[in-house]
């Protein structure tokens, strides 16, 4: 865990409205695990005045790489950034994803730019998994094909990948869990890994079936990135029937056992 | 150079400390900071029993600064005392607990069993606190109720006690006075602002509890004027806080007459803040030739 | 659509007015502004006497915001009535006129006096200014106090009253439900939060009078909050203000239950602060299918 | 009276803790006259959110020039802005110099960054003077030579320019007005035009004597910059005796009468 200011190699468009930022971190990059993230400042000043949590979407050779879509004051800020810029950067923060182990039958599941951190867990099964990448499915959705970031990359990684559009305009027309419900039944998956939005979330928990574990990725506002604030609590299952407490998105997760969520 | 305080008999190396619920139970922050290094370090509130808090949203940004209603959560005084305390008593530096209750004899309860417990060097009673139905803030908007409170906690326990002071009052001084009479060995101040935020989007509070804790720099001067106030009202130290981000706003609130500084969400955007406050005051009194930080507790009123 | 506002019997074309003594007395920007399209102008507070003011510097920035110290430099009531309400009286915009004075009389003989000037179409009696030494806050700070104002002021003139409150106070719905029933029209809120800053260097408040008024976004969600609580305690219109630097934020008081908005310090910083308001809620409205602006009003309340 | 954004030509370091901000700004720079000032947003944030008060450095061609020094949050963040920046202005604000009529005897005395709206004053009264110039006498004062801004350009100007450095570095050793003090006594002077800081005004009162004119530039914190707050107000003479009232420095000033003001 570092708390450091680390310089832009890169800070470019890859799809409308998203970037992609490049940060020169060796320290980060040697230490990130799929599913963690950083909390990063947006500017020097004040103006916004609380970090914002990305996740990590790669980490390699000392540096680490963050998919962002221009949500509001804070992303708008990183937009503006250029290479040679300074971020002040926290990081990597919270647990990330449990590895498959080799064998195991794995979907992956991303909702628009939910599918930022699946792919450096994709490369790090690619790794696990070598040549068998057809024993792992990765599934994208998005309001259209061009609005989903790194498919060509996935391709490449030799991952069969299949595309879910709101327009038709993908390999599916509908939601990627409507895809993956179809798709899942023929599959008998051990492990699911999932993120984006809510509402995809739910509707995943909804189709997914008793057998897989699921781990999801899960956003909550934060203060403090390291468990100190309170303030990113999600609503988990304590003890049996309707109890709940509330677990720390940043510290006890963000990726938690989707069937210990309260969704 | 000396930078010892005394904040009502706690003994603190240094003037700097961390705002309840800011610093979670020390360790969250352990990466970051040596705790040794601490003037002392203020620990989240507890309730005698644990409490879940309140559903999220719990805290929304705001010009210059953030509303928060985290709603108490914690594992309750038994639990802080198991898990959280032994932790702490490694290091050097003197653990205030502040406690928080819906009722005056939960406050009671809460400060003999505290009383009793190893390593805690004085309690900060939380008479302020905005984002609880009952009790809390109510207790501090009222001279009467919050030396209600205190004078009950008084006899409960022979640790330092701490009242921290709502700013949400019309006449801060009136309470400090108050509190001061029934037996408060110090105050601190401000606790959040009562505020709100809507989504324009949605036409909804932003916060899932309507109502949040205003903190940040958007505060400070509020903060630094009611410790002004304060000092001129009561006799016993003062530990300030509200939008501290680097020594130069802690001086402020310790010319205007406080002993002590907390920082608060200042941590969240930089976790070294404590230091870097703490290192500022000493670059501060070397360059100025102040060889004690008493010196400058409280010269802007001998000044204006 | 429809914009148009009725303020306690002060009929405004539009929401959006300019907070008193931000806005000068209309002319100073006229160069920036079509005064033809306000919803109203309020002027800068005026009192019976010509006030020189207060010594410099009577200004500080703050994060996010500002504290004043002007001490109502004003040229008082006659020549405000000869001077500036005939320059406004060429626009076709209500003139509303901010009164202060130092004792009950004081209000009585500005609002007695303006109810037989030209040109004015309501008075905002302002029982809540920080920065006179006497009268100012103080009468705003008590419910009793603030009604036996109003209740004066009531009786000496027919015209449109609204009363501006301070956000001082520990419980500002009791000071609202106070002075409408004491016969007040409408309520402004807020007033500035009295605030202060040190200067390091010198060890010396910033503001030549110590104290003085915070104000721009770092108050909104204390506004906006205030707003809230008196939209659920009093049936009169209440003109919202504290930070509104652009149409989201003036969306937010007019959810919380404002039927107008005024932009204060904003305008120092964009002098078309107020144009770019107006026009953001016509956009919001086009956008969202509101064919009234009376539908968005309090609609948040209807949603928490 | 304009409130535009303007392009920054250029903003570079012309002695240590100084620039020289350039902007294409056409319709201020036809319309600027000695005197006045600027009001700038520093950076598009609220981080710091007043505007800062500039005096008019030089305007001429479509561009105007300010010199400022870098004082704090306002100024250090104008630093960091590079060529093809925007600026949001509002200027030309107040009310600047009496321009002196041919033949009239005169001293224009600075003090430190006070020198900055004098340079446009000199190029002024040069284009009336025409060769002339030594009628004109210019007193700079510093802590050494070397932070002097545009002694080169004045004395290129042609205007005859003496120089106090507090170090001794300059023509005289001491201040600015004790050199004008030693000089003016010989000068007959009709008019003294100054700008500086508010020790050094004082001190000027009592050296110049009661026959010249004497106008002065005055700096005090601004909010709206337009008349309309009454924060930068300044103490003027009303009346016989000690009677006073306050004037409004950017509307009513910045340059003042210095026998109006009450020091
Ligand atoms: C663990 C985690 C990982 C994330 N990873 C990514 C990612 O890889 N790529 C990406 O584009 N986005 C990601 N997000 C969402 C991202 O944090 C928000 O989009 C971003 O904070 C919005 O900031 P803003 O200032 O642009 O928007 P604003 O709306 O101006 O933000 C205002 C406030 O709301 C908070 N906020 C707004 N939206 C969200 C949200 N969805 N989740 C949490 N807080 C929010 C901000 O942090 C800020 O405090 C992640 C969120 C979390 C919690
Ligand atoms: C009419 C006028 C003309 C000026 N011309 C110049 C010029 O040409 N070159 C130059 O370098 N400076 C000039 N100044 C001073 C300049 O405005 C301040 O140095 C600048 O505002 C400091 O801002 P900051 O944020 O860097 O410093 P900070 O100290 O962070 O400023 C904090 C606040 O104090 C105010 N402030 C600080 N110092 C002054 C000051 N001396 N006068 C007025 N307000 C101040 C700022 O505006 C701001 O509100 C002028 C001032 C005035 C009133
Ligand atoms: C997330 C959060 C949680 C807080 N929890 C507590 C608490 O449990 N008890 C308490 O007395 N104050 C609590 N506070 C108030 C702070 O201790 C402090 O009084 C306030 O935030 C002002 O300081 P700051 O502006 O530096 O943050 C909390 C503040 C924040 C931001
Ligand atoms: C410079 C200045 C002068 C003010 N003068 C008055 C005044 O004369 N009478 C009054 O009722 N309020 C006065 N106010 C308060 C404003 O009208 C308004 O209530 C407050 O500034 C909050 O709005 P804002 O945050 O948009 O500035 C003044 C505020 C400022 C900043
Ligand atoms: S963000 Fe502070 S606890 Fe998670
Ligand atoms: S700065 Fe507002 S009146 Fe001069």
């Amino acid at each position: 865990m570092f708390n450091k200011k680390y310089t832009i190699v890169k800070n470019e468009e890859v799809i409308p409205g998203h970037r992609l930022m490049c940060l020169n971190a060796p320290e980060i990059a040697s230490r990130a695990a799929p599913g963690q993230f950083l909390h990063l400042r947006c500017g020097d000043g004040q103006d916004p005045i609380l970090r914002r949590p990305l996740s990590i979407h790669f980490a390699d050779r000392g540096r680490v790489y963050i998919l962002y879509r221009i949500a509001g004051r804070g992303t708008s800020r990183l937009a503006l950034m250029a290479r040679g810029d300074i971020v002040d950067v926290m990081g990597p923060l919270g647990r990330g994803f449990t590895l498959p182990a080799p064998g195991e039958r794995v979907a992956v599941v991303g909702g628009g730019i939910g599918a930022a951190p699946l792919f450096f867990l994709l490369k790090k099964i690619g790794k696990i998994y070598g040549k068998k990448k057809d024993m792992v499915r990765v599934f994208l959705g998005a309001s259209t094909l061009a609005m989903v970031p790194g498919a060509a990359q996935i391709r490449k990684m030799g991952f069969p990948l299949d595309i879910a559009a709101d327009d038709g305009s993908g390999d599916f027309k509908g939601t990627v869990v409507d895809m993956f419900r179809k798709e899942a039944k023929n599959l008998a998956l051990d492990r699911v890994y999932a993120c984006g939005p809510p509402p995809m979330i739910r509707a995943l928990a909804g189709a997914v079936g008793p057998d897989p574990a699921v781990e999801v990725s899960v956003e909550e506002r934060m203060g403090c990135g390291v468990g100190a604030c309170l303030s990113c609590a999600c609503k988990v299952r304590a003890g049996e029937g309707e109890g709940f407490g509330y677990a720390r998105v940043c510290t006890d997760g963000p990726v938690f056992d989707l069937r210990k969520l309260v969704l | 150079m000396n930078f010892a305080v005394n904040i009502g008999g706690i003994r603190m190396k240094n003037p700097v400390t961390t705002a309840s619920g800011t610093f979670g139970y020390g360790r969250e922050y352990a990466g970051f900071v040596d705790l040794n290094r601490l003037g002392a370090v203020v620990i989240k509130g507890v309730t005698l029993l644990p409490r879940p808090g309140n559903p999220t949203p719990r805290i929304a940004e705001t010009p210059a600064g953030m509303l928060n209603s985290i709603g108490l959560e914690n594992p309750g005084v038994e639990a802080v005392i198991e898990k959280h305390l032994p932790y702490l008593a490694r290091f050097d530096v003197p653990v205030i607990v502040n406690i928080a209750g819906d009722t005056v004899d939960d406050y009671v309860k809460l400060a003999s069993r505290l009383d009793k417990a190893p390593g805690v060097a004085g309690l900060e009673v939380n008479i302020s606190c905005p984002n609880v139905k009952k009790g809390g803030l109510a207790f501090g908007s009222d001279p009467d109720t919050a030396a209600g409170v205190i004078r009950e906690v008084r006899a409960a326990t022979r640790l330092p006690l701490i009242a921290k002071l709502s700013p949400n009052v019309t006449d801060i001084s009136a309470v400090a006075e108050s509190v001061a009479g029934a037996g408060a060995d110090a105050v601190s101040l401000i606790n959040t602002l009562l505020g709100m935020v809507i989504d324009v989007n949605t036409g909804r509070p932003a916060l899932a509890s309507v109502m949040g804790g205003l903190s940040g720099p958007a505060v400070r001067p509020v903060a630094v004027r009611m410790v002004w106030q304060v000092y001129r009202a009561v006799n016993i130290p003062i530990i300030g806080m509200g939008g501290i981000t680097c020594a130069e706003d802690a001086l402020q609130f310790i010319m205007a007459g406080a002993s002590a500084v907390a920082v608060g969400m200042a941590s969240f955007v930089n976790p070294r803040a404590t230091m870097e406050v703490l290192e500022g005051i000493e670059a501060y009194m070397r360059d100025n030739n102040v060889g004690d930080i008493k010196e400058l507790i409280g010269i802007a009123h001998e000044r204006s």
